[in-house]
């Protein structure tokens, strides 16, 4: 990652200075948290697969930005959680977090087999492979219809919480209100995790690894192990935010796992800039805010999406984050 | 808590674009265009179809404001794109929530559908589908929907195509394959014509079971397949690209000439089935509309003409879909208005008046019953080669009405088929 | 007490024998170097001894294990470090964080997945009385991209000194430097030693006012053997070896 | 006994087609190291363009033989004018990580899928009648193989054959393999490597829109027939070995005979198996069955 910045800041920063780091962080969150009461209900649902989104590409961004491994099939994980949400309300256990705690039990117990082929390799050869394994998924969701419905999928019925009785609500209101804010408690928590998790050693021996791998081993960096661990973490995000991602959608199909996703994916992370820890939140909010005015304003909005990514790989690599966070206090 | 603010923060106007044209419409009074809604697919297999719809709709659209609007109100298209279920969610979300359409129309695929579908109902919108209808669809998803029309079964065609096969064939032919289309329309077509095989105890063996996945343009080791299966029939449901390409490689390796085909939604491509490759005697079926069909109403004659004209193709089936599910709206609006002394009716009113209506649309007379589901012409015959084009037409043109080819509402399929007495054709 | 063993150790690529039969033992306390003309078997020999190279023949044990079977990263944990001949940096790392690899293997805290690495005192500790032998105080926030390459050389081998190694295996640490400033580099390395209590050093080295003022303990290689084997004073007596390796008489002041 | 001659003639036809577009792949991974996945677009393009050429061409009532030279030309065409000013855009990027240039070709996906349906609208098109120009090799009384496909079967081996030459004999061969292996050295060699990137990826291309072109009059030229090429071109590729021409032969082969033989045998499988392959290879011989090590 020849382009990438400056490590992150110097280990005690003083007062002033990380209050003007926290500065943007919280600007996002505070307006996704407004969101509700600042735009309409339209909005308000794409903001809620966009927070999915998010959580998905924070993990991606472990494995990418961190570990400097490009995954071109983590559109898996999002198709296995959905598909567990859709199993588990069509056998009416609506629970919410049931099924989020299910759905990263099968993502984990997938991820780690498929984890330890994977990271056997880097570069092209990891890119490769991961796609290889998305497509087997895709194949399957899609050949064995008695057991995933083939082409039609499974539906997913909205979700209930312990802690909230959404019976009185419609759908809609649901979405836009006590579950939106649920995802959002969920988004704030697992970015909070995530910050702690790439400040630990591990983030630090990630970046080792990216940047040097053989001079991380004979530095005692266990390279194998921590890339399945950022494998594992990456995957177990993806599955929750597969899971928040399906739920608006009310349907979990094979579509979600085409390879052509998985390239969303990583156009989202460059878009929001991998070099910056928030690079996934701000990528995602932005690409399908802009994505639902495209679709509407041309016809060939994948086109104009092409043109946009051929902008950004060759004259903007670190992505909008590099505009904003000019001191870098964020960068991986 | 979910808040229906005004102020809209981040002033995303919506960009979609006004569609009805104007020329020579009379000036429309002050009262508000109507907005409809429409899900068109523009990219990959169902392109070219979603695009046939849609002018269908931008055509059925300038008429109707030439001819003064909708109760006064000119028609205003607001067009989005059908294309994964995710993708479709978001769409119909915002045609119902950003852009406040009076209905949504369109759909293809039977994923979006079965997405759109539940959407609809959550936010009161009045959904006339095109297609988009699969057995599982009905039955589980949407029990009794209030807001959703759909369309016809899909097993109509596969249920027609197999009388047709009793009726001709009955005795000649030992052995059957199936060359599916991988997905359930192409499952439910199968599985239909092997259930009236054994009704009409016609004592034939399925030999091959072959499935193609949508799309696919290289079906040479299909057709080898099939040859080394040496089926007397092959009954196959086929209706994307890989149709019209299955019989123009299954002729040059020679299989057309030795096994009888059956294409019950083989309509769908009738602009690319050649007379160069494509069989005489081979059973086709357009669906709910033949572009030459016998009694040919003069708004066929005028659309096709259009249409021809347009695009340089005759138009498929998906017209006649598109068509009927607007026209059946207008007409649902226009019955309910004449209660409600020429105000615009609520959308409760609209939908108990389309229940039940009946409308002149391309392919003949198309109606809604009480459960959604809607009555219409279906037309199948067999190929020949004496036509002016260079496509092949059907004759006999067999035109065959859902009420006798349509299962009840909320009956089961093969136990309905078993019961049933069909007419016999003509 | 031997720290690292080589037994009849041969290593061929295809038909050239880069080390024939070798055979040595390294114990406590020795600063041994290692010399001998270009492609006599210098880095195979530590590359072997440091299981980056897989023998052909024969083992290298370290502390009982055989060192292949281990891999780079148990025995970066069991004790043994080594710097490399071309620099092996973490470009975007900075300098601070690249010691502070070494100092979290070695405290063992690479598992400490929740507890941020800028408040995690020991380890800075170490950076910075690393970075304080070595003269990085001032750029340890630098990323390691932009300093110098004797720097960058410099930074190798002090990230290697920070897992307070019991044995460290230097491959030509002082090359590409001006020779002023070797012996400051030299005084450094022997410095760093004692501070971080590390046992014994092996250095291939070329200028022999290095080998014959710091090592006590001479390894002469040649043709992929070991031509001679002891202290400085019974290298420099023997005529041959110095004439092999040197190419002339060494009278060192 | 006949039939299943036919399927094995199915197959290689597949393979053929798998090869072409594969080869494309091959070599620029072999040389820039670059994975092309708009290597599916670029077949797509040759299909439309080869169309539009036929038919251009049959307004001068083309005699039957001109048809193989023109698709050929318009594929050869095509790949001149779009080869070089794709490989200027690349070549911004070469310095950078090699996911980067991944990601270039993925941007170029979607725009190709979309700039074709500007072009060439999104209705599935047919080229005049070639297809049946050539005639049949009649086997037995209703089995026939159409002479185009043993013609394409023909021109995919004498394709193979003349890589194989010109990569073995020629001087530019030995320039191209000599950059594959050490692009510094042959730099230092006062090779001009930018000249030789922009000639082997144009060449790449070139096997990718004279393969859609050839391949066309058999089939239909559809919108998603870029797409969803790429994920087999992948895997012939990683099954034979990234960078080995007679590994994508090889690959090829393979790919196009476990689908025919899956399509007979067990229809579910038949996707499934492709990918069932790769990952096996990938597993057990990651740098493929042909290439050098990894």
């Amino acid at each position: 990652m020849t382009t990438s910045t400056a490590p992150i800041a110097a280990r005690t920063a003083s007062a002033g200075t990380l209050k003007r780091a926290l500065a943007l962080p919280a600007l996002l969150f505070l307006v996704i948290f407004l969101f509700p009461f600042i735009a309409g209900p339209h909005y308000v649902i794409l903001m809620f697969s966009a927070m999915g989104y998010a959580i998905a590409l924070l993990g991606l961004n472990l494995l990418f930005g961190y570990t400097g491994l490009l995954s071109l099939g983590h559109a898996m994980f999002l198709a296995i959680g959905a598909y567990t949400a859709g199993y588990m309300t069509s056998t009416r256990i609506t629970n919410f977090e049931l099924i989020l705690l299910v759905a990263v039990a099968i993502g984990a117990t997938v991820a780690v087999p498929i984890g330890l082929l994977c990271i056997r390799y880097v570069k092209i050869y990891f890119a490769m492979l991961t796609l290889a394994f998305s497509m087997l998924l895709y194949s399957f969701l899609f050949k064995f219809y008695h057991l995933t419905g083939g082409d039609e999928g499974i539906r997913i019925k909205a979700p209930t919480l312990t802690a909230w009785d959404l019976s009185g609500l419609d759908t809609l209101s649901v979405l836009t209100g006590p579950l939106y804010y649920y995802v959002f408690a969920l988004l704030v928590l697992l970015t909070a995790l995530m910050r702690c998790l790439t400040g630990s050693s591990l983030g630090l021996q990630l970046r080792a690894i990216r940047e040097n791998q053989q001079k991380a081993e004979y530095l005692g960096v266990n390279v194998k192990r921590y890339r399945l661990v950022a494998f594992v973490i990456a995957a177990v995000y993806g599955v929750l935010g597969g899971v928040i991602i399906a739920i608006p959608v009310g349907l979990a199909d094979p579509t979600i796992a085409y390879w052509v996703q998985s390239g969303n994916l990583i156009f989202m992370l460059l878009l929001g800039g991998y070099t910056n820890f928030l690079g996934p939140l701000l990528g995602a909010v932005v690409f399908i805010f802009f994505q639902d005015q495209l679709m509407s304003f041309t016809e060939y909005w994948r086109l104009t999406f092409g043109v946009i990514l051929v902008m950004i790989v060759i004259f903007f690599p670190n992505g909008l984050m590099a505009a904003l966070d000019r001191r870098r206090w964020w960068s991986t | 808590m979910s808040a229906q603010s005004r102020r809209n923060f981040l002033k995303l106007s919506g960009g979609a674009f006004a569609l009805g044209s104007f020329a020579g419409a009379p000036a429309f009074a002050q009262s508000p265009p109507v907005k409809i809604g429409v899900l068109a697919a523009r990219s990959g297999v169902l392109a070219s179809i979603g695009e046939c719809a849609l002018a269908t709709v931008q055509w059925w659209a300038d008429g109707v404001n030439k001819a003064g609007g909708i109760l006064g109100r000119k028609v205003e298209l607001v067009v989005e794109e059908e294309g994964n279920p995710k993708e479709t969610a978001e769409r119909s979300r915002k045609l119902a929530l950003r852009d406040n359409v009076e209905m949504v129309t369109g759909l293809i695929s039977t994923g979006s559908g079965l997405s759109v579908g539940p959407i609809a109902e959550e936010l009161k919108t009045i959904w006339m589908s095109w297609d988009a209808t699969t057995q599982k669809d009905v039955e589980e998803t949407l029990p009794n929907p209030k807001y959703s029309f759909r369309s016809t079964d899909n097993e109509v065609e596969g249920l027609m195509a197999s009388l047709l096969t009793v009726k001709h064939f009955k005795g000649k032919i030992k052995t059957v394959a199936n060359l599916g289309t991988d997905y359930s329309y192409g499952r439910n077509m199968w599985e239909t014509f092997m259930a009236m095989m054994k009704k009409y105890d016609m004592g034939v063996t399925p030999v091959a079971d072959l499935w193609v996945k949508v799309g696919t343009t290289d079906l040479t080791t299909f057709v080898a397949s099939l040859q080394q299966a040496k089926p007397d029939l092959i009954m196959s449901s086929l209706l994307f690209t890989d149709a019209f390409i299955f019989v123009k490689q299954a002729h040059a390796a020679g299989l057309t000439g030795a096994s009888k085909l059956v294409m019950p939604a083989g309509g769908f491509q009738l602009n690319e089935m050649k007379k160069q490759y494509t069989p005489e005697g081979m059973i086709l079926g357009h669906n709910s509309m033949y572009f030459e069909a016998p009694n040919a109403s003069p708004l066929l004659k005028e659309f096709v003409a259009y249409y021809k004209g347009k695009t340089g193709l005759f138009p498929h089936f998906e017209a006649d879909r598109a068509y009927s599910a607007v026209a059946s709206w207008k007409a649902g609006v226009e019955k309910a208005a004449q209660q409600t002394s020429g105000k615009w009716p609520s959308k409760d009113e609209i939908i108990k008046a389309i229940e039940g209506i009946s409308v002149e649309s391309l392919g003949g007379t198309f109606s809604y019953r009480p459960d959604h589901i809607p009555d219409c012409n279906f037309y199948m015959g067999f190929t020949t080669h004496n036509n002016p084009y260079d496509i092949v037409t059907i004759s006999p043109v067999e035109t065959l009405n859902t009420r006798d080819y349509q299962k009840p509402a909320g009956a089961d399929f093969f136990k309905w088929i078993q019961a049933k007495q069909f007419p016999n054709l003509s | 007490m031997t720290l690292l063993q080589a037994q009849n150790v041969r290593k061929l690529y295809g038909g050239f024998c880069a080390l024939d039969d070798v055979t040595l033992t390294i114990n406590d306390g020795e600063h041994v170097s290692i010399i001998g003309p270009n492609g006599a078997g210098k880095t195979t020999l530590v590359n072997v001894l440091t299981g980056l190279v897989r023998p052909t023949a024969g083992n290298v044990t370290f502390k009982g294990y055989n060192v292949v079977n281990l891999g780079a990263v148990r025995l970066a944990r069991l004790g043994m470090a080594r710097s490399f001949q071309l620099v092996n940096i973490f470009p975007e790392l900075s300098v601070g964080e690249t010691i502070a690899v070494a100092a979290i293997s070695h405290l063992r805290h690479g598992e400490r997945f929740f507890s941020s690495t800028a408040r995690n005192r020991p380890v800075w500790e170490i950076v910075e009385r690393v970075g304080a032998i070595f003269g990085f105080s001032g750029k340890l926030d630098q990323p390691a991209k932009i300093l110098s390459q004797g720097d960058k050389k410099l930074l190798d081998v002090a990230s290697a000194f920070a897992l307070s190694p019991e044995i460290i295996l230097l491959d030509e640490p002082t090359s590409g430097v001006s020779t002023a400033d070797k012996s400051t580099i030299m005084r450094v390395l022997v410095q760093a030693a004692r501070q971080m209590g590390i046992k014994a050093i092996i250095q291939i080295e070329h200028d022999m006012d290095i080998v014959f003022g710091y090592s006590n303990r001479i390894i002469a290689v040649h043709n992929g053997r070991i031509l001679a084997d002891g202290s400085p004073a019974s290298i420099r007596a023997r005529a041959d070896v110095m004439a092999t390796i040197v190419g002339r008489q060494y009278d060192h002041a | 006994m006949l039939a299943s001659a036919n399927i094995l003639v199915g197959g290689v036809f597949h393979a053929a087609v798998l090869f072409l577009v594969a080869a494309g792949l091959q070599i620029v991974f072999g040389v820039q190291k670059i994975v092309n996945l708009a290597c599916g677009s670029f077949y797509a393009l040759g299909a439309y363009f080869g169309i539009s050429a036929l038919a251009w061409a049959a307004a001068f009532e083309v005699p039957a033989i001109a048809y193989i030279p023109i698709l050929v030309g318009s594929g050869l065409l095509l790949a001149i004018v779009l080869g070089p000013s794709v490989e200027r855009l690349l070549r911004l990027i070469y310095d950078r990580d090699e996911h980067f240039q991944i990601l270039l070709t993925f941007a170029l996906v979607l725009i190709f899928e979309d700039a074709i349906r500007l072009i060439w609208g999104a209705v599935p098109l047919q080229t005049i009648n070639v297809y049946f120009a050539f005639g049949e090799l009649r086997i037995a009384r209703d089995l026939a193989i159409p002479n185009y496909n043993l013609i394409v079967i023909g021109a995919a081996a004498l394709i193979s054959a003349a890589f194989g030459w010109m990569l073995r004999r020629t001087r530019f061969g030995r320039i191209v393999r000599a950059t594959a292996e050490n692009k510094q050295m042959s730099e230092a060699l006062c090779v001009d490597v930018s000249k030789v990137y922009m000639a082997v990826f144009t060449l790449g291309v070139a096997l990718g829109t004279v393969g859609g072109a050839l391949v066309v009059p058999a089939g239909a030229a559809s919108i998603d027939m870029g797409v969803e090429l790429i994920v087999d071109a992948f895997a012939v590729v990683i099954i034979g070995g990234l960078g080995s021409m007679p590994g994508a032969l090889i690959g090829a082969l393979i790919v196009g005979f476990v689908r025919s033989a899956a399509i007979w045998l067990y229809p579910e499988f038949e996707l499934l198996a492709i990918y069932v392959i790769v990952i096996t290879v990938l597993i057990v011989r990651p740098q493929g069955l042909l290439a050098r090590t990894a």
